[in-house]
């Protein structure tokens, strides 16, 4: 027979087979290919001088001319991104199953959550300063701080939400509610907990380099403010790159293995 | 005649340092050239000089050290006029007797606010003390100079203005003791400067600007206290505090008596201490970026 | 006999939260212990809703009033299995896991005898070759074979079941039904179906529910142990109760 | 009988039915009340100088005496917000739209959309400036960048994994893409979409203070540079308390509406 | 004749993608116009993939093989309605809402008759007073009547239905199998079921689908016109069957 409807086929088979690795390496070199195709014509139509936005030429060229520097910065930021990511997942975990566990609570922790969220990190650089000092602490807990939120506000959502047939029968099974929750609530969420994670590993690089900003003594976002001061606009256009490069290879990375993982519909 | 629209965007928000331009405009001195000021505050002091090279504004105001490391960086630029002629900037302690000396810094943490000239400028004063750049760690702690040196955890500040940072600390009850760049083998420099756009300057329009902010530095002279009524009057409610109080106080002897005036040699000095120290890549004429209009 | 009776529900009425009228009222049972227990009526009379009070899924969604003694210990839901009208299948569990639900469900590790129980269980519901399986890969009555497959593994003294075999085949269904007999001897069982030969083969007592608000009455059956085999006296009986039905259906 | 297992209660009741909003406002007293004890604390152990973490009262009184000025500030910040949460949300919908809807679009668009997640705004400030000027659009864009990112992957993860059963049945009725996606998909995924929405009203207004960095004459965040560069820490924290009750605020309206608009489960 | 038959399937085999073994095998069928065509068969063994497949719902999920030929206009999925054998009620509309979803579905506004038509349906289905709450508040077979109900609303030339009583008491049952008659007149039905009784009073034509990979055979059955009444010759028919599906199930 002819196929039909094309919708909900493709819907479907992006849940059924994860795609290859090979093809996300493809999809990830063409994308870079993209990025900077766009970037050059907005170079050449809006006719953006060199210091305000570099063409990406230039940047490519001090992206090997100084690829010792740049490595050894993003091998600081990297690390504390990926620590931060730790930190705040865990954190998000940890929230939503607090307010999950203990109805109360949430009313009195959520506000301050939000609050968190909604201040802007210069307005408390002194008090992270004071502190988590310079060291990787500040930047680990920027990465972390920026994250938590979506990553709560997901996991707790998804939680919440199990369908009653399965928290009927677990109870039935005289579960405990830590093995409703392990066994039950967390396998169904995983679907809702992806969209948090995946927000989370995209913002958290910037949460690092506001960190930078915060004290730092080395890092990309270090560079950048460095660059920036010298007028080596296109260096800092080449952190930026690199900046990029981070969010989106952690987000095909974590794509990937949450498809993986999920690999059932409720 | 209909009046010159000119767009002038500050370095920061509106302070002390600001006082000639702020002063002209309450006292219409702007208006008495036929020009028309209007002022605009960023957030980002490193922005306002790319804005008038984007030519998106007219005047804006910069550091010499700035001016010059985008001038070598080929943005087009010029000096138009200068608004304080001595550094400000200066290396910051604590005054309770842990360091007295600039010697004393070896081997302790130096917090700054990246401005791209740190090595050049640290690096010379410590040597003046036989200390290596290389001795002390330098932490860029980018909003929070003051507090960072308040609450101990940098030994010593630099970037911090010798008009303001030291008065605050002050009030907040920290005495500081100061190190002058230029008293430690650091040559002279504007600290404020007016820059205007290499290719599209209005040469009249500078002149008048000069002219108003020359009468308006010569009146700040003249009348101190009054002065200080009419730059408050600009906005009484964020002006009008101690801190600023203090810091006009030290600021009057600093503003430039003649914004218009040119001095080559100095702008050479300077851009050869630059150079180096490989702060810039090549050293641009000053005739060029410093015209006298 | 009071001993032998398990549960006693003494003028039962259920209304769900919100709703104007009852669903149950003036419900009289008493479930004998080590029996089965039909409960046959028509759909939407409230069956379900007696099932899962007792499985004490509906505390805080209905207004219940009435009394159920029973001499179990503690709380009646803690000594209950449940299958559900709907198949509850974890789809992200193999069909093997789904089985062994119970065990992840309390801290208990599951011990060699009871993998094996499992896998016996499996091939006795005819889905060896499925073991490994997720729920999206089965049919309808393989799924509900995997239900009641989990509600075996438990072993409570109080077994609920929801038309444990609508979804099945007839001859799948007849293994099925001697296959529950067999593992449930010694549990009291209380059994929703709408097949009156289902309630006959294997009830030693059958309450007909009906009208609205639904109330329960009684149906006499023989004093024969289950599972029966279909004699002339039992098709006499389905007759009868295919009749009761039809009057009560009719009447409500 | 005796209550059963709390757990699934609660979770349940918290479903089925919205709390009023009466006590939600209580709630929100109750918290502010909460946040500054806390605050209050904080000072008090830590021993903050008030030049880095001002108590509470010096910041109430702020708040009274310079109410005119922050009341104007505030009002304009809001306007930044809302506009930012409209156009952000719509954006967020229609990127999931179009990468749900084009499937080769998706690997196109995505590392795009990622990418302009990972870029800190201080590095295209000059950028914004020339584009959006200094007037009300950089902060309204600035708001939506930062909020649609979140928007995007929920609703795009919403969407795309609707029950098999639903899509299937949409197809025998000869369903048109459109349709099925206005009428099953949007629906069943309104409550993954509903945590989008929430992380969304959090972040827009840090967004908006964002923009403000970039250029602005007014707003909360213009006033808290200013008061910051004064060494007005008080004012500053002024304008954060309130900066922060309009997350809170809008936090909690939200999550009623999206309560009464969510009744069901999957 | 050939004209009075709707789908031929000729030598139909079909496999899921990935799974080893065929489900189907040399299956033919001849569906004839205007008729009640029931499936029997074993759990698990077919019959819902095979009206999947019917109901273009398998496409890329499946190989096929084997030709299937329709005088239909184009695509055959178009021409069909789907009752799924889960009921596939939106949770977030009203039973209402559920019943009219094609009109939703399909850009057409939904006018007063058919509107009057879907609540004669529901009242005929005997919902009447549960016309606006929604499914969660439902009992299983209220929830299976809607669906039935969501089904005769769409007027498509075939209609595909699997196991739609098959939640429902008797008499129920014996009322929807009546009003599903009255009102499917005039189209073509394919009704898989497990109720031999069932099968043989609605169906013209009835296969019986057994053995791994299934292949199906007719069984045959009087030219009464539907729904015949029980009389001793389909008490008899019945009777077969039933051995029937007895010994196609010892034998797979
Ligand atoms: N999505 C799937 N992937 C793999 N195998 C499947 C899938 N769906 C069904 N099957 C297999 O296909 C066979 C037939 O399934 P089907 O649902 O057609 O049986 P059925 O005749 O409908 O059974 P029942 O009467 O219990 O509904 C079963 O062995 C089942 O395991
Ligand atoms: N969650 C609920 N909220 C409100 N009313 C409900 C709810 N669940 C069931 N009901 C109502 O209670 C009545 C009995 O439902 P129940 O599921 O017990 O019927 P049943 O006997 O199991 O029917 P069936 O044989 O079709 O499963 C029905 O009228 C139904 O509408
Ligand atoms: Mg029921
Ligand atoms: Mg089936």
């Amino acid at each position: 027979m002819p196929p039909r409807n094309p919708f909900t086929r493709s819907a479907q088979s992006a849940e059924v087979k994860p795609r290859k690795i090979g093809s996300s390496l493809l999809q990830g070199v063409i994308t870079v290919i993209v990025i900077l195709a766009i970037w050059q014509c907005i170079v050449i139509f809006f006719k953006m001088p060199s210091f305000i936005l570099p063409s990406p030429g230039a940047v490519l060229q001090k992206l090997v001319q100084r690829a010792d520097v740049l490595v050894f910065h993003a091998w600081v930021t990297m690390q504390e991104i990926l620590l931060g990511l730790l930190l705040g997942l865990t954190m998000g975990l940890f929230f939503a199953l607090q307010m999950l566990l203990f109805k109360p609570l949430k009313r009195w922790l959520l506000p301050i959550l939000i609050a968190s969220q909604a201040i802007p990190v210069f307005a408390i650089a002194p008090i992270l300063m004071l502190w988590l000092g310079y060291g990787i602490a500040s930047k680990v807990v920027m990465a972390a701080l920026i994250i938590f939120f979506p990553v709560t506000t997901c996991c707790y959502d998804g939680l919440r939400s199990t369908p009653t047939g399965y928290l009927d029968l677990a109870q039935t099974m005289s579960a405990s509610r830590w093995q409703t929750l392990r066994h039950i609530r967390l396998p169904a969420a995983l679907p809702t907990l992806a969209s948090g994670i995946r927000v989370a590993v995209v913002v958290a690089p910037i949460g690092a380099v506001v960190g930078e900003w915060v004290g730092s003594s080395a890092g990309l976002g270090y560079l950048m403010l460095q660059a920036n001061a010298r007028m080596m606009i296109d260096e800092m256009f080449a952190a930026l790159f690199i900046l990029a490069l981070f969010s989106i290879s952690l987000y095909f990375m974590t794509d990937q293995c949450l498809k993986r993982a999920i690999h059932w519909r409720l | 005649a209909q009046n010159k629209r000119v767009t002038l965007m500050l370095d920061w928000f509106v302070n002390p340092n600001h006082g000639p331009i702020i002063v002209a405009l309450q006292q219409g001195y702007f208006d008495e050239q036929g020009l028309t000021v209007k002022i605009q505050e960023p957030a980002d002091p490193s922005l306002p000089a790319k804005l008038v090279a984007a030519n998106k504004v007219d005047l804006a105001i910069s550091y010499q050290t700035s001016l010059t490391i985008d001038v070598a960086a080929k943005l087009p630029l010029i000096r138009a006029s200068t608004l304080i002629s001595t550094p400000l900037n200066t290396m910051m302690v604590l005054d309770n007797g842990k360091i007295n000396t600039l010697a004393d810094l070896k081997g302790k943490k130096i917090g700054i606010a990246i401005a791209g000239n740190e090595e050049a400028i640290i690096g010379t004063m410590l040597q003046t003390a036989g200390v290596n750049y290389s001795d002390v760690e330098i932490i860029h702690v980018g909003w929070a100079l003051s507090s960072a040196l308040a609450s101990g955890k940098v030994d010593a500040i630099w970037g911090g203005f010798r008009n303001f940072e030291s008065n605050q600390l002050a009030i907040e009850g920290y005495p500081s003791k100061a190190f002058y760049p230029e008293e430690h083998g650091v040559p002279m420099y504007d600290e404020l400067v007016v820059v205007a756009n290499a290719d599209h300057y209005d040469a009249d329009a500078i002149g008048k600007f000069n002219k108003a902010i020359e009468k308006a530095t010569a009146y700040i002279l003249n009348h101190p206290k009054k002065a200080w009524t009419i730059f408050v009057s600009y906005s009484p409610d964020t002006l009008d505090n101690e801190l600023n109080q203090r810091a006009w106080r030290d600021t009057l002897t600093r503003f430039d008596l003649r914004p218009a005036a040119v001095d080559l040699k100095r702008y050479d000095e300077f851009t050869q201490f630059l150079f180096d120290h490989k702060v810039i890549p090549f050293k641009p004429k000053s005739g060029d970026f410093v015209p006298t209009l | 006999m009071a001993d032998s009776v398990l549960i006693k529900i003494i003028n039962g009425a259920l209304r769900y939260k919100g709703e104007g009228q009852y669903v149950l009222s003036q419900v009289n049972m008493s479930i004998a212990k080590h029996q089965w227990t039909s409960v046959l009526g028509k759909s939407g009379c409230g069956k379900t809703s007696l099932l899962r009070f007792l499985a004490g899924l509906l505390d805080e969604k209905v207004d219940w009033s009435g009394s159920v003694e029973t001499p179990l210990q503690g709380d009646l839901s803690q000594h209950v299995a449940y299958m559900a009208q709907q198949d509850l299948l974890m789809p992200w569990l193999s069909v093997m896991d789904n089985v062994c639900l119970r065990f992840r469900l309390s801290n208990k590790k599951i011990t060699e005898p009871e993998k094996q129980q499992a896998t016996a269980l499996i091939e006795q519901v005819g889905l060896l070759d499925k073991i490994h399986h997720f729920p999206e890969q089965l049919s309808g009555g393989m799924r509900q074979r995997v239900a009641l497959a989990r509600t075996l593994m438990q072993d409570k003294p109080l077994v609920l079941m929801d038309e444990p075999f609508s979804a099945l085949d007839a001859v799948t269904r007849y293994q099925l039904q001697n296959l529950s007999v067999t593992l449930l001897q010694n549990k009291t069982i209380v059994l929703i179906t709408h097949d009156p030969q289902e309630a006959l083969r294997l009830s030693s007592k059958i309450y007909l529910m009906h009208g609205q608000p639904a109330q329960c009455h009684s149906f006499p059956v023989p004093t024969m142990d289950v599972p029966r085999r279909l004699s002339g006296e039992i098709a006499q009986l389905q007759q009868q109760l295919i009749e009761q039905l039809g009057k009560n259906h009719a009447s409500s």
